[in-house]
């Protein structure tokens, strides 16, 4: 990579200490210098700080990029990782300048959950796009969202059971009668266990 | 029996509606037929039964061969506008029999009906949409002899058949049991309230003039030449042939006002659900309206079966000899001028059609109601007022004339240019992937 | 045949499409196919005005009943009614009272025929459109301008009315510019 | 889908107590698609009609769900490269490019420069071809059939480049871990500059022929408009963020690959009445979106006229072991792809094959704000704020 991705705004490191000032406890872990640079937050907290980080002058952090759930499935945890960017108007936003708008910071954010209760306050209330991706991370990864407006299936059929994208997920061999060739997933399933 | 066939509940009717829908529609047809024919045909004191038959089938095969025709030619200019060939395979030549292989495909079409529909009045919409369109054709003049029946009042019996053919439209689209087939009948039915008073209100300017609502006798009004067409009178008429032009695209429902089968909005509106033979009437009932408007739009503004050249210059050859008569009918008047006329018209249309986007309902309403209703009924007002102060041989009203006539003939020149260039510049135009098709190479 | 039992011939044809419609319409259960009986009277009342010489009246029942009217009435159906897909069946009150006056009517009627004196003959000169466009600014000159001034009220009430749909509420966060802006 | 929210599918009777005088009319509960010719492919919208204004539109997505995700994760990267072809099949290019960084990032593989000229070449006319369906679609979304046809044989030259360089029309899997899976052909570059000599100057034939066509922009102009900050708030990226007045586009605001030694502007929705703007526009209407569209089309042509000028000789493709080792780790990356932000997470786990592959799909999220929008719209509206939109179902079902 030749431009740095995370030279750009706030670093990491700024954020993390913004943000354990306002909240003693809610950072579990910040990684600054990995390749996807983020903190660990506490789940329980994890609403209220979504809504600093949104609100707060200094960070602003308007779009959600994208949320992930991974199965860290040995480990008996599911994280879920909020992409976070901050764009920040041009300094003169009167009528239709020329400036760019320009990134004042990008964080990617983990919420660690046990897989077993993989529940967390949703976030749909704080980005509205947080809605979509949460139905998805439900729908495949089996998270639950607490105060979701609307948590249903998004990409499987409203009956389907299991989700999915869970490492220990079991492919079913039909639907409504319908025989599904699982072999080659199977086959791949087994090898992504090996490690 | 009764296999289902699709998850949508589509239910096979087997071969045998194949083997009736011919005979009935036909028994339906010529039954339709005559009783559109009454009038003519059960008047006391003109039983011209042999003359009347022959007039029948000629209108049948007319209507029949003009939406074939038409359906290719359409394709044609679709194919030319988008720089495309078109069909070029069936039958050789620009592939002319495309339209006749298209029927012969439509005909052997399993004709489905839903499980929900109404089956009855299924059926019975195609012919509503049809027979009217095919029916306004008795009425209406392709010169002054070559009319199957002179109305006193041809002019609304054609328009009231016009209106019949929205019916069917409507039906469709209720028998149907979809939902977007009741749309695309709610929008007919909006669109037509809204069109039907604008059009009867830019009808009356021409009639004012006229003084009759006999078609022929308004067409032969006409016969002095090119400044003597009834759009190119004064300004009021002018205008009233736009807005009855614009009025009878709704009323075709061609683009853009195509709303009721608008296809990215509703699918295929009325006609989702209909396939084979049915959905071809509706098809012909289309393209026989259209040709119908064209060729009201030349009777009653255009000239009528009247070439630009005086009548008056070529009255000798009118009772001459079998070649000058011939000749007569290409130069001066006769149905050729007609179907010519009528034909530049659907050009029109379809030019129309291929080019620009499709008004939204509240906005076909407002542009009837709002604009053209108010512009149409001044119009019509301020026609009254010229033709009570302004005698027809006053400098003003030749004047008028002129105007009018310079701008008529700019028009129409202007867009027989444009086609004329299209012709001679095919190949560019058709654009260089076809031309040669890598680029660079 | 002469043109006279031709005529008569016409005449029973469309008759029976009249009545045989109208039949229909009564006993359809469906509310659209009633509209659709309606059309095969009115279509027929048409006919017979076309036999009766009377074309401008035969088409004027064309316009108005068989293309507008109906269309309306199917439109409105179609529009408001719940009742569109059920079966209609008339109570035993509504069909007794349909009876009385169906029988009202016919009585009526016959005794009209029976009194009334009837010109007949060749009327075709009389009915012509000129004539009923003369007698109609001449001799009816006051309600034909009555009828004008509530037919020009209802267009520009329709004129108006056409506004909401254009300018139908919109979400606060939704400012549309209507066509009715420019 | 057996199940559907009852608050969505409750069919509301009316109420017992109607106001006498006022009209009663039902709400009539309409399906679009996931058969239909407007909602581009296998969306599902459930409409809630009363009459032909919605009242309410729901979507249904996920009757394209190819398990992608899934599929990533028992895979190797240069494997599941094909398959990021089938998310947005429009921009296949730009799929292939972003997943390829996403890994390029994660393993350490510094690019050749050629290849990223390459890359950007291919990226670039990716682009303005899904931009050409996407014209040519919303034309035909508006009922005006030409446009269409237009943009196809348009495109056919750039899908024809496409084939010279590797051999197929729609899913490349040309751009791969490491660079590009060959070089280009003799006389691409040749063809391709023909290309863009050609195509600049019919981008304005069709500003005129449709853009600003008088019907075109009342069926458009202040239809859907989506405020900068609700796009924003709903994570619309991409021409539709931008056409809500928002100047921000990945390839400027956080450069990746070598987009920052490219001239070009980032074009934005503007208010009507400025320039050749029609007075009906509103910023952030589906004018707005669609016309981004169109100029952005001559950035790209800008850009590539550039990478002809710049790009050098050398290698096409970084040496990448055989089997690529992923180390553990996780990279989350974007690009701009032709639809929006186009976001890859590549979770490493010490082995060949990823952990977890999470694809962000700009249709997916510029998707999710058609039920806050489609809120008292016409019938025909749909059509065109979905159009707008410019989803592709590959992309949002994945």
């Amino acid at each position: 990579m030749t431009a740095a991705e995370h030279a750009v705004g706030l670093s990491v490191q700024e954020i993390a200490s913004l943000l354990q000032a306002r909240f003693a406890d809610a950072v579990l872990e910040v990684d600054a210098d990995s390749k996807h640079p983020g903190i660990r937050v506490a789940p329980e907290l994890w609403h209220d700080v979504a809504l600093f980080l949104r609100d707060d002058p200094r960070l602003r952090m308007n779009l959600l990029r994208c949320i992930s759930a991974v199965d860290l499935h040995p480990q008996p945890y599911i994280e879920v990782i909020y992409d976070l960017l901050s764009m920040r108007p041009p300094a003169s936003s009167g009528g239709p300048s020329r400036d760019l708008w320009s990134c004042a910071g990008l964080i990617a954010v983990r919420v660690r959950l046990p897989r077993d209760r993989a529940h967390v306050r949703s976030v749909a209330d704080v980005w509205p796009t947080a809605n979509w991706h949460e139905r998805e991370a439900f729908d495949l990864m089996g998270v639950t969202f607490d105060g979701h407006p609307d948590l249903r299936r998004i990409l499987c059929p409203d009956d389907w059971v299991g989700h999915p994208l869970r490492k220990d997920y079991v492919f079913p061999t039909e639907y409504h009668g319908i025989p599904a060739a699982a072999g080659g997933v199977t086959d791949g399933a087994g090898a992504s266990e090996d490690h | 029996m009764a296999a289902c066939l699709s998850p949508v509940g589509a239910v096979r009717v087997g071969t045998g509606v194949q083997k009736f829908a011919f005979p009935i529609f036909l028994i339906l047809l010529l039954a339709s037929i005559a009783l559109a024919w009454a009038p003519a045909l059960l008047w006391p004191n003109k039983p011209l039964l042999v003359r009347d038959v022959l007039a029948v089938v000629g209108v049948v095969a007319f209507v029949s061969l003009f939406a074939m025709f038409a359906i290719w030619w359409e394709r044609k200019v679709a194919a030319r506008i988008q720089s495309r060939l078109g069909p070029m395979r069936v039958g050789g030549w620009h592939g002319w029999a495309q339209s006749l292989a298209d029927g012969l495909k439509l005909f052997q079409k399993e004709d489905i009906f839903l499980a929900g529909a109404d089956r009855p009045l299924y059926r019975l919409a195609a012919y509503i949409a049809f027979v009217p369109a095919l029916c306004l054709f008795l009425a209406l003049p392709f010169s002054t002899a070559w009319i199957a029946r002179d109305l006193d009042v041809g002019l609304i019996f054609i328009l009231a058949l016009l209106g019949l053919g929205v019916l069917g439209v409507l039906l469709a689209g209720w028998a149907s049991n979809n939902k977007w087939s009741i749309y695309g009948a709610m929008r007919e039915a909006c669109q037509m309230i809204s069109y039907e008073i604008p059009l009867g209100f830019a009808l009356l300017v021409p009639i004012l003039t006229a003084g009759t609502l006999r078609l022929t006798a308004i067409g032969d009004l006409q016969d002095a030449g090119f400044p003597s067409w009834l759009a190119f009178h004064n300004p009021f008429l002018l205008i009233a042939a736009v807005l009855f032009f614009v009025a009878t695209l709704a009323s075709c429902k061609r683009a853009p006002f195509d709303l009721p089968e608008a296809e990215s909005e509703l699918v295929a509106g009325y006609h989702t659900e209909y396939s084979g033979f049915r959905w071809a009437l509706f098809f012909f009932a289309e393209y026989a309206e259209m040709f119908a408007a064209g060729a009201l739009a030349a009777i009653l503004f255009f000239g009528a079966w009247h070439s630009p050249l005086p009548a008056e210059w070529g009255r000798t050859w009118r009772s001459g000899p079998l070649w000058q008569q011939a000749l007569h009918g290409v130069l001066f008047s006769g149905p050729l001028w007609l179907i010519g006329k009528g034909l530049f018209f659907v050009y029109v249309q379809m030019w129309l059609r291929w080019t620009l986007p499709r008004i939204r309902l509240d906005q076909v309403m407002y542009a009837c109601v709002q604009v053209m209703l108010p512009l149409a009924m001044l119009n019509l007002l301020a026609h009254a007022v010229w033709q009570w102060l302004v005698p027809a041989d006053s400098l003003l009203a030749q004047i008028a004339n002129g105007v009018c006539t310079a701008i008529g003939a700019v028009t129409i020149v202007a867009i027989l240019a444009t086609i004329a260039y299209g012709l001679f510049h095919r190949r560019r135009l058709v654009g260089t992937l076809v031309v040669d098709h890598r680029p660079g190479a | 045949m002469d043109s006279a039992s031709w005529e008569a011939l016409a005449f029973y044809a469309v008759a029976i499409l009249v009545a045989g419609s109208a039949l229909g319409c009564v006993l359809a259960t469906n509310i659209v196919r009633m509209a659709m009986c309606l059309l095969g009277t009115l279509g027929g009342v048409a006919l017979l005005y076309f036999l009766l010489t009377a074309t401008f009246l035969g088409v004027i029942q064309l316009i108005v009943y068989a293309g507008g009217t109906l269309i309306l009435i199917v439109f409105g159906i179609m529009l408001t009614s719940r009742s569109v897909g059920e079966r209609l069946r008339p109570r035993p009150g509504e069909a007794l009272a349909a009876t009385v006056i169906f029988l009202a009517l016919l009585v009526g009627l016959v005794a009209l025929l029976h009194t009334g004196t009837w010109a007949s003959g060749n009327n075709e000169g009389t009915l012509s459109v000129a004539r009923i466009g003369q007698e109609l600014l001449t001799t009816w000159l006051v309600p034909f301008e009555l009828a004008s001034v509530l037919l020009l009220a209802v267009m520009i009430g329709a004129a108006y009315l056409v506004q909401p749909l254009g300018r139908a509420p919109r979400e606060p966060g939704g400012p549309r510019s209507t066509e009715g802006d420019s | 889908m057996t199940d559907i929210d009852p608050q969505i599918t409750g069919e509301t009777m009316p109420a017992p107590g109607v106001a006498p005088g006022t009209l009663h009319t039902e709400d009539l509960l309409v399906n679009m698609g996931p058969q239909h010719p407007s909602t581009h492919g296998v969306l599902r919208l459930l409409l809630r009609t009363d009459g032909e204004l919605v009242v309410e539109a729901t979507p249904h997505i996920g009757y394209l769900h190819r398990c992608a995700e899934k599929i990533g994760e028992n895979v190797t990267p240069v494997q599941f490269v094909p398959m990021t072809d089938r998310l947005d099949y429009l921009a296949a290019m730009n799929n292939n490019h972003g997943y390829s960084l996403a890994v390029e990032k994660l393993c350490g593989i510094e690019v050749p420069e050629r290849a990223r000229y390459i890359r950007v070449i291919m990226c670039e006319l990716n682009r303005i071809a899904s931009h050409l369906v996407s014209f040519g679609s919303y034309g035909l979304d508006m009922g005006a059939f030409t446009p269409f046809l237009y943009a196809f044989r348009e495109r056919e030259y750039i899908v024809d480049l496409f084939e010279a360089t590797c051999g197929a029309r729609l899913t490349y899997n040309y751009l791969t871990i490491g660079g590009a899976a060959a070089d280009l052909p003799a006389g691409f570059l040749d063809r391709l500059a023909w290309f863009l000599d050609y195509f600049e100057p019919k981008i304005d034939e069709y500003n005129r022929l449709l853009s600003y066509n008088y019907i075109f922009v009342k069926r458009t102009a202040g239809v859907g408009v989506i405020s900068a900050a609700d796009a924003i708030a709903y994570g619309l990226t991409g021409p539709c963020l931008r056409g809500s007045g928002v100047r921000w586009d990945l390839r400027r605001c956080v450069p990746y690959e070598i987009y920052d030694r490219f001239e070009f502007d980032i074009p934005i929705g503007v208010p009507g009445g400025t320039d050749d703007i029609p007075p009906e526009v509103v910023v952030g209407d589906s004018w707005s979106r669609y016309y981004v569209r169109m100029l952005e089309m001559k950035q790209s042509v800008r850009i590539l006229r550039q990478c002809l000028r710049q790009i050098p000789d050398g290698e096409y493709r970084a040496k990448v072991p055989r089997v690529l080792k992923l180390p553990a780790g996780e990279v989350y990356l974007e690009v701009e792809g032709a639809r929006g932000q186009l976001g890859f997470l590549v979770v490493g786990d010490n082995g060949p094959i990823p952990r977890r592959v999470k694809v962000r799909g700009p249709s997916f999220c510029n998707l999710s704000i058609i039920p806050h929008v489609c809120r008292r719209v016409l019938l025909a509206d749909v059509a065109a704020i979905l159009g707008s939109i410019d989803v592709v179902m590959g992309e949002v079902d994945r």
